[in-house]
């Protein structure tokens, strides 16, 4: 693919970016932080091909790291969103629980 | 295994980056949140099966192991951290992708003789070890393993200089020879750069940081992406490249401060950020006991928890102690600084988590036209969010920062363990007025100790 | 270029498109609308391409009705949004105007 | 002429593409509309000059002479056109830009044997030509060259659907053969399809067509951009088509009604609109110096004007009006529905060209509260949007469209020329009120009476 397009293709996802998350509300903003945190773990993909494609050795054991490090953050990050999220949404029924103790 | 066409494998990926848009797009908006986490992480599954199926690859079951190593180190951390500590965990999931970043990089180098391609190869490299090495600092500083002040020695920033200087010539060799030598060379001097980066940054900013770091490895995953002429991982990247600069940018706004200000302001000596001089003016100081009462017979309460309750991890008594006062009929509300606690909304996961009915907490605009009509706000391990000085004193660090004004109510309680100044190292007015009564010691404790006091009643 | 890069391109400008608007105050809805519309003039650049390139008569004729027609949708567009907006533009001094009659 | 190097090309007719983004991006905010909407214009200028020094023309002569034409025609039209036109111009621009579309697609038929691209080409043409035939059909419903009311036929849905499965025929055809005379036989089918499917639409829906229209045109260009293989038309005609769908469903909520309502509503018989059955119950009518006392000696009037307003043409008349009840003291301010006049947010543009101050324009939001506190509400050719059925009629067409709440002021002065309903065509309650008077008459005429009395006071 030529450069220009690719650079179409990065300016029009540059305002995306930018268009979506701008009207956030500040309570989401640390669930919001992890979860894209989490989307750049998709440099998973990268790191797979990378390793797939390994012919010494050494390129493996350092690919088979990138992999590991890669699926930490997206595993990871998506985990914990969830997580805070969840949270979030049993917020009141979850009050009622407390009165309860 | 077989391949799939190339046409299907675009198609998948370009399904895989609107699942990101969306993702994205749900995170924003209270409702769509979870369902939206979701959806990104069924593009990121997405796109990993398509990869399986799309390129032809040795070692297969070693990459499954290495998935398989990766989740079960990451899964139980996430699943278990707390809450309190959620900046130093993204800090580590953000500098990890950057390292993966970084990596994929150096082992792209080989496969690559086009000067252009190279270039975004380094650009790769630098970027991402710089976010690896900056995110490990991060969480060394919110660990408490290293000095949450700034550190800073004299003619750091000429070392800076020089370090960035070397990383961008040795980058110029890489491209111009492609040799791995250089390429480690370049590796290690933008490591260095990402620890001088983040070093000097004070404690309470460290999040913000974070949050630029973040935006940073998703350009590197974009370069990357360039690399490998993935477009999936060009869009992926640059969403979160731009989304995340957006984020940082709304963040530093509502501590009233530039990014540039929160990066290079410990190297211009201008924010007293940590300062801890105590003060010696007197104060009113009172018992559990008077607080207590005074809670326990307003009609109406704010609670203002700050970054002090967050330290103090007592999010879970001041959950309680609000069931008490409403218990009597107190009428009692949450009122949240968009920055208090140790990161940006941080407060509203805390309480979250605490079980604290989403209706009682209320966002800045919402609480502070409330304030006149307020008998007792409960200033708890917060101080420069309610400081006044944002709004009087031009020349004060924080001048222009949106604040709490709870001076308008009729009492002011502030638990706190010394006169010690809040984050942003100036003096409090507020501590002084005739309408501040002060109540020393950590949070938690004293939480414990009134809300005894406050069932006793 | 392939079918797919269009098709994120596309995609990608659906958001935008999506995104960029959705927020619009009712009080810009007529500006907006034919601002828009001005925009999609941009087929003049298709016209002058086709027109360009005519070899029989008979197409040159047809493709220089399409330039025409393309030139009236942008020009006439853009200008009369722009007329619309100075209006706007010009209110609060504009109502001393008025007072002074 | 030399030719520019591809990339360069490519390069220009991007940054066109950003100048695009930008100007859809300053024209939905209030401050950076016009700055905008100079941006585009600066956008499609150079995509111009780009073509011209990228592709190998000849005709360049006879192209400028056509470039100078349609400019010679559209820039005075758009200099001179009443506001209160704007829609009619809008439709027009809108449907020659279709039409244009519509050609160049034909015309690319000869160069094209892939089907996928005969594909495009044939939806640009059904698109176009659509978008042609049926904004040619607003604009005669809208200067009342044809009855603006829904024109319907028995069996005219069986017609329409027969239309369209012909066209879609002949599109398959001319994918088959690429034969111009398949290729003409769609062209006068799809323009049969535009002009069924805008006949039956009443007068008021008219701008909500337009608008579709638009997204429509814009979708056609982004296809014949497809063909062509030129990304800037593919972003361009994307951007309109999006934005203009959701430009499309934010005007149709306004007015409380679906999209699909609009267009099929006339088939089902569903819309009355446009009807005019007189009502004979009795009403309280009274004089333009009764209006003028009223309106002379109260301390706040809003004024509510609506479709027959601009019908009447007075928006002139009516901020003279509020003038002089200022110059009298009294407090003025105009109630302005989102879909008050001919088109949504048109009663702005008329009142902003009556120079009427900004700060007097009160949106749905902002006037509904206020009404409690107001002495007399004065309605100028308004009905629906003031009509207490849209709260508490389900049965009602305009039920759950927002309205402006008159009824709480203490007075309430209808001006309009008889006792038929508005668009909608159904009652106003209102009008029977015992806090209602109406003034007959045109609404400029009685505008100007009541102006002279309020003078005389
Ligand atoms: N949240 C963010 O994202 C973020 C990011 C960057 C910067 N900041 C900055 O951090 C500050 C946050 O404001 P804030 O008012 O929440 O916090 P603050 O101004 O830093 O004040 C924290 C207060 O809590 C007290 N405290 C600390 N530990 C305590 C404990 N264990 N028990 C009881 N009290 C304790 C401290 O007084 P003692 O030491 O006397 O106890 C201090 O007065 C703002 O300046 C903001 O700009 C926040
Ligand atoms: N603005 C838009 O974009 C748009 C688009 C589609 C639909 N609509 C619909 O149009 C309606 C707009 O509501 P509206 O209240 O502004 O208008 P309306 O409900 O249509 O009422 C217009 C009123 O003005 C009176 N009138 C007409 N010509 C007049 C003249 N020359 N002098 C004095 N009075 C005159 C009519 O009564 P007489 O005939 O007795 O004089 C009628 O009562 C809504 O139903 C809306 O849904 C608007």
């Amino acid at each position: 693919m030529d450069a220009i397009t690719l650079l179409t293709i990065v300016v029009l996802a540059v305002v995306v970016g930018f268009e979506v998350v701008s009207k956030v509300t500040s309570k989401l903003h640390t669930p919001l932080m992890s979860g894209a945190n989490a989307i750049h773990g998709i440099i998973l993909v990268g790191a797979i091909i990378v390793a797939g494609q390994a012919d010494d050795p050494w390129v493996l054991v350092v690919a088979l790291l990138a992999v590991v490090l890669a699926t930490a953050n997206m595993v990871g990050g998506f985990v914990v969103t969830d997580r805070m999220l969840e949270m979030f949404h049993t917020r009141k029924n979850a009050s009622s629980k407390e009165a309860a103790k | 295994m077989s391949i799939l066409p190339a046409e299907w494998t675009a198609l998948l990926y370009l399904v895989a980056a609107i699942c990101f848009i969306l993702a994205l797009k749900g995170l924003s908006s209270p409702r769509g949140a979870r369902r939206g986490n979701l959806i990104g992480s069924a593009g990121a599954a997405l796109a990993v099966i398509t990869v399986f199926l799309s390129v032809k690859l040795e070692n297969i079951p070693l990459i499954l192991a290495a998935i398989a190593v990766g989740s079960a180190v990451a899964v139980p951390i996430a699943r278990r951290v707390h809450m309190t500590q959620m900046p130093q965990l993204v800090g580590g999931f953000n500098g990890v992708g950057g390292g993966a970043a970084a990596l994929v990089a150096v082992l792209e180098l080989g496969h690559n003789e086009d000067p252009w391609v190279r270039l975004a190869i380094v650009f790769t490299m630098l970027v991402g070890a710089v976010s690896f090495s900056g995110s490990a600092v991060t969480v060394a500083k919110l660990q408490e393993l290293i000095s949450t002040r700034p550190l800073v020695f004299p003619g750091m920033r000429w070392v800076m200089t020089a370090t960035l200087a070397a990383s961008v010539t040795a980058g110029g060799f890489v491209i111009a020879t492609g040799s791995p030598l250089w390429a480690t060379v370049l590796l290690v001097l933008s490591l260095g750069v990402g620890l001088l980066l983040v070093f000097p940054v004070g404690g309470a900013d460290v999040p913000i940081v974070i949050s630029l770091l973040n935006a940073f490895t998703g350009i590197a995953v974009a370069a990357s992406g360039i690399v490998l002429g993935n477009v999936l991982l060009v869009v992926a990247g640059t969403l979160v490249g731009a989304s995340g600069t957006i984020l940082t940018e709304v963040m530093a706004a509502a501590m009233g401060r530039g990014v540039t200000g929160i990066l290079f302001g410990a190297f211009r000596g201008g924010s007293k950020a940590g300062s801890t001089e105590q003060s010696t003016r007197p104060v009113r100081s009172s018992s559990p006991e008077d607080v207590a009462v005074l809670l326990g017979y307003a009609q109406r309460v704010v609670i203002v928890p700050g970054y002090g309750l967050a330290v103090a991890q007592g999010q879970h008594t001041v959950a309680e102690l609000a069931t008490a006062l409403e218990a009597r009929g107190v009428d009692v509300a949450f009122g949240i600084h968009p920055v208090a606690g140790r990161m940006p909304g941080h407060m509203n996961v805390l309480l979250a988590e605490a079980n604290v009915p989403y209706e009682l907490l209320k966002e800045l605009d919402e609480v502070n036209p409330e304030f006149k009509n307020t008998d007792v706000v409960l200033v708890v391990g917060a101080n420069d969010v309610v400081n006044p000085a944002a709004k009087t004193a031009p020349g004060s660090p924080i001048y222009g920062m949106p604040i709490l004004e709870v001076g308008q109510a009729n009492q002011v309680v502030f638990l706190k363990r010394s006169m010690r100044p809040g984050f942003a190292g100036i003096e409090n007015e507020l501590l002084y007025d005739p309408k501040t009564t002060l109540l020393f010691g950590d949070a938690k404790d004293s939480l414990a100790k009134v809300l005894g006091a406050v069932k006793a009643l």
